[in-house]
């Protein structure tokens, strides 16, 4: 889960880590009950899950009342990368000095987090180990719940980091890699990490994300999840413990599957034989028939779907019960056509029931002839 | 002799009250598994379909000379209960737990190296030599005896491409689920080893997906130390970037890390056959046979 | 170092863990200043490094003042095992329900620790082990800094530990393994570990030994050190950083080496051939010819001594500093029979300042040749 | 190729602007060895006997491609300095320093293992491969050439064989200080191994004393191993019990656990030709050559 910037802060801030303070706002008028709180100039930041806002106007400033009223609304009408603004954050301008780049982030090759950390910041990161390598350190960190002086040392030896900004620099490391740690971060990143005229270390912005399976002993932050996620069929999936995954927003074809494994496959196989996949749910295991009824009428409301694609494996899933499903959803999905390949626990029930089903579904044997229908379907 | 279960393991069942490890002891034991005995903390002195359980790993491996355990426990209590096997020094401990935080993962994996034994998964079917011992979910009817040997991170690619064999008339010496998490405890390349050393198996299916580098490490490894001839499936290739596809592992990141492209190449490299779909692994299989 | 019994229940009352409380005496006079703190009938327990304490008379009761002082002044005149009473342990009498066993010590096989627990208690653990193995758990523990909730329910399960009593162990458990770890012990041993009248589990006696290699992290205890040693010359040797080692009482010869492998080798050479050494030094590395007069004088005030072999192997140890030494303490050594052997670093230089020596220093080459004329002098 | 240190060993040496660190890293030097950095955290920048000094092991290791460590270090900073060489993955660690709290080489021993770094010592003189380089403290002069493996728990002992052995025109391949205390970083059944694999040693000499259980562990692995002779001496058989004889794992416990009977029994049963001094080594040496 990919916390907005000012949760980020908010976290930050919980850590006694030097963070921007500022407010939220979701409309103009919040942002007017807010004039008073602060400081100016101020920034107005976008609060978007996505990178790039900077260049997409999200981050703009404001000398009083009147121009921070503007660019608010400016913002809060905008889309970025698609993606509509709900909320700005907006503090007291930073005069920055100096940008850095710092992050904890877990490095799968290893198994162990790893830190990075670079004396130029602002830009991506692959940027500055692309242009400047000799700013940059990275260094695995030894399992275990203490950052190591020598680690520490070694990225300040490397990156030539200032004698001035050193002890600061061990304080806000250890801070950030506790948060790492106790929140269950896969991404702790700080871009820009900024030294201001007085020569303090401060967060200018954060990333952070939290490992979804860990978000139990996270309350306080999972209840923010469903803030970030735009799509309402995502949502509504969430609520039925489904994984709805969009694909190619030009697709016409939706995968219900039951496993991560197959549905990956079907849509390599669909889409190497020219279609689009525009979306794929995950039942997950054990589904009932209400349960995929659900399933199917989820899918059926994003109406760039035409097609739906239902590949089963059964093992702990029964057929008896995807074919419940789709006897149950049928009045909702009439719309839609349906090409269904069912194997594994209770099949031949499973393909009884939807034999007693009169309409169009197309019942195919094994997941390549399920794609050769859909093939045929579509003259491809 | 088959190398992580056969008739001789000596299962320990942990979670094996709850609901699902009591359906799937029974599945195992209809298998022909050993079970020998459960582990519930605060159920000791219990029975469960006739096996004892215990409160801890120690006591049930103690009194039954077990030699591996199966976790069928929640993931917020896979830690403490893969802990425990561990510093039990069970030697073989496969984890089934869908939904393991990734930080608990990352100190499992550190220890069970330490500890010299193996751990297996999470987010795994489990461990089958098939006409022997099974240990996990799997659906065994849809398992051959035979001489191919399979790994998979993903459990439906695997059902689908060991069912496909079977009704081709081909079987499996050992199939392992490596497990769909960021972290398994064992990776592609610990297993190779195994499979390479085994008499039964003759041919190498690995069946991977998007995400992390450990087909890529698997292809080194396998360029240097395996002669036998492996065939390599990587689903994925048409997931959009920076979206998980349901496996936490399964990922692509922004900057492109972890593509199909990338381990197709390095596997391609090492030497092996690639499939594009699950019909294409057994088209190669017949092949090679 | 082992701790004597009154400052192992220090150690426990620092970690809060229930254990005997009471005073120290070392005369009849401290005992008597005592007596107004006392709740009779007390125990009185004699201070020494040996077990057997009990059998010896070193535990006695009182039921007043008067017999408090009888029984103290026969105990402080006592000697256990040739080791003399310096000091006594006083405090309330328990009633004893149920005797147990408990102790955390360092597996050296496993390179870990291991608790062992008996629900017998009050004997040898060995015996324990022999007579009653059903009664005792014997577990490794995982390296770190909590003790496991598995490993100690295993050891509940194994010794069958009474539910009313299970709570209080793992507390007790707990508390003593952080004292194993906290304090650098190589042993810490609750025996008996007692159940009172109350249901109460106590610490009735207790066994601290503590590396000594870790003692500069443990001042407060290091100071207590000399306390439990009674031998003056060990004393002495230590206030020079020498190892002095008492070996057989009935022997005669005193080894002097740089190192604890020659030490042994030479004992064990001396010892075949029939002879026996009273005592060893070790140099350690690098001695001056000063230190090393030093030591010659130690081990010369041991009246048993009436020969005395110097084996060296020098590397970073001068054979001239070693030469030098012998000529500095000749005047307080000529009453003894000196071996010498000396090999390495400046041999010759130190052979040449030997032999200028008028006395009767019998030079050997080599650490055969040096027991072969030990031998010799024996006419053995 | 000897095995721990040879002609193409890189070395670092952490605590090389201490006297000792000094003074050896000279020796060291004037014996051959490639000794690329020094570390000393504070002193990164500075120059000793010409050699660049870094505040980290990491710099050090990836300036100069370094491949291993030898601690130069106090006892009390002995974990630390471990610590951070197992950490940066320095594939072979000596250490020393006499006098290291048990507890540190307790959780340092199993971090090696972790970590899969080879990490000798403490209370060790170091390693040594006669005429191509060495690692510690050892007084080069009194080693030879040649085809005799040695490994000793006490410096002195050694010393005494190998200059015997000298004098009697036999060389040493590779002599490895195994280190005086409760518990060493690799133990006796650690490094036999490498003494089998190594083609440039014949013969096996294990120099052991009471205390602990290595030795026996040792003659378990050797029966079941070891093609190649093995001679062992077992120093300390009068000392008397419960008594340390200077070196911290040196000690007979009051049940007599770590005696020398034991020792010289398992080895004896092993197969293992048992010593009774160091010139009886020699001896026994020249009937296997």
């Amino acid at each position: 889960m990919k916390l907005l910037e000012y949760k980020a802060h908010e976290v930050f801030s919980a850590y006694r880590l030097p963070c921007m303070h500022g407010y939220t706002a979701s409309t103009a008028d919040e942002v007017k009950d807010l004039a008073g709180l602060l400081t100016y100039p101020v920034v107005i930041k976008a609060q978007v899950q996505t990178g790039g806002r900077g260049k997409a106007g999200g981050i703009q400033f404001a000398e009083d009342t009147a121009e921070l009223l503007t660019r608010s609304t400016e913002i809060l009408n905008m889309k970025i990368k698609d993606l509509p603004v709900h909320k700005v954050f907006i503090g007291q301008k930073v005069e920055v000095a100096t940008e850095m780049y710092l992050s904890f982030t877990l490095d799968r090759k290893s198994k162990q987090p790893v830190l990075i950390f670079s004396t130029e910041g602002g830009v991506d990161i692959n940027e500055i180990a692309e242009n400047n390598p000799d700013k940059l350190a990275k260094v695995l960190i030894p399992t275990g719940p203490d950052l190591s002086d020598f680690v520490l040392q070694y990225v300040i030896d490397k990156t030539g980091l200032e004698p001035a900004l050193q002890d600061q620099f061990r304080t806000f490391c250890r801070t950030l890699y506790t948060i790492f740690l106790e929140q269950d971060c896969l991404l702790a990143e700080i871009n820009p990490l900024i030294v201001d005229q007085a020569g303090t270390l401060m967060a200018l912005d954060g990333k952070i994300d939290i490992d979804d399976n860990a978000l139990y002993r996270h309350p306080e932050i999972k209840e923010f999840r469903d803030e970030i996620t735009d799509n309402p069929l995502v949502l509504e999936a969430r609520s039925f413990d489904f994984l709805y995954i969009p694909i190619q927003e030009s697709g016409n074809i939706a995968v219900i599957s039951n496993g991560s494994g197959m549905i990956m496959s079907s849509i390599d196989l669909i889409s190497k034989r020219g279609m689009q996949v525009t979306c794929a749910l995950d039942l997950g295991g054990g589904a009932t028939s209400e349960r995929i009824a659900e399933a199917l009428c989820i899918v059926a409301k994003n109406p760039r779907v035409d097609t739906i694609f239902i590949n089963i494996f059964g093992g702990i899933t029964r057929c008896d019960e995807i074919a419940g499903g789709v006897k149950n959803s049928l009045e909702y999905i009439s719309q839609k056509r349906l090409v269904i390949r069912l194997e594994g626990t209770n099949k031949e029930i499973g393909l009884d029931i939807l034999r007693t089903i009169s309409g169009d579904l197309e019942l195919v044997d094994g997941l390549y002839e399920g794609v050769d229908a859909l093939a045929q379907g579509m003259n491809i | 002799m088959s190398f992580f279960i056969d008739t001789d393991t000596r299962l320990i069942v942990q979670g094996i009250t709850g609901r699902e490890g009591t359906f799937h002891t029974e599945q195992m034991l209809a298998y022909g598994t050993q079970v020998v005995a459960g582990v519930t903390p605060g159920k000791g002195g219990t029975e469960v379909l006739g096996i004892p359980v215990y409160n801890t790993v120690r006591e049930a491996q103690e009194r039954h000379d077990a030699n591996a355990t199966v976790l069928f426990v929640p993931p917020r209590f896979l830690y403490g209960a893969a802990y425990e096997a561990i510093m039990t020094g069970i030697p073989l401990i496969m984890t089934i737990a869908e939904g393991t935080p990734v930080h608990d993962m990352m100190r499992l994996h550190h220890l069970a190296k330490e500890q010299g034994v193996r751990l297996i998964g999470p987010n795994s079917f489990g461990v089958i030599s098939p006409g022997k011992a099974k240990a996990g979910f799997m659906a065994h009817r849809i398992f051959a005896e035979g001489r191919v040997g399979v790994m998979s991170r993903s459990a439906t690619n695997c059902y689908e491409t060991v069912y496909l064999m079977k009704r081709n008339g081909i079987g499996q010496s050992t199939v392992v689920g490596v497990g769909g998490d960021m972290i398994p405890g064992s990776t592609f390349a610990d297993i190779l080893p195994f499979f390479e050393a085994d008499e039964q198996t003759d041919i190498i299916v690995l069946i991977g997906e998007i995400g992390g580098s450990e087909e890529e490490i698997a292809a080194q490894y396998i360029q240097e130390h395996i002669t036998k001839p492996v065939i390599a499936l990587i689903a994925g290739k048409n997931a959009p970037k920076d979206t998980s596809m349901g496996h936490a592992g399964a990922i692509v990141s922004p900057n492109g890390e972890g593509s199909a492209e990338s381990k197709e190449t390095a596997l391609r490299t090492a030497g092996v056959h690639i499939a594009e779909s699950t019909e294409d692994i057994l088209r190669l299989i017949k092949k090679l046979l």
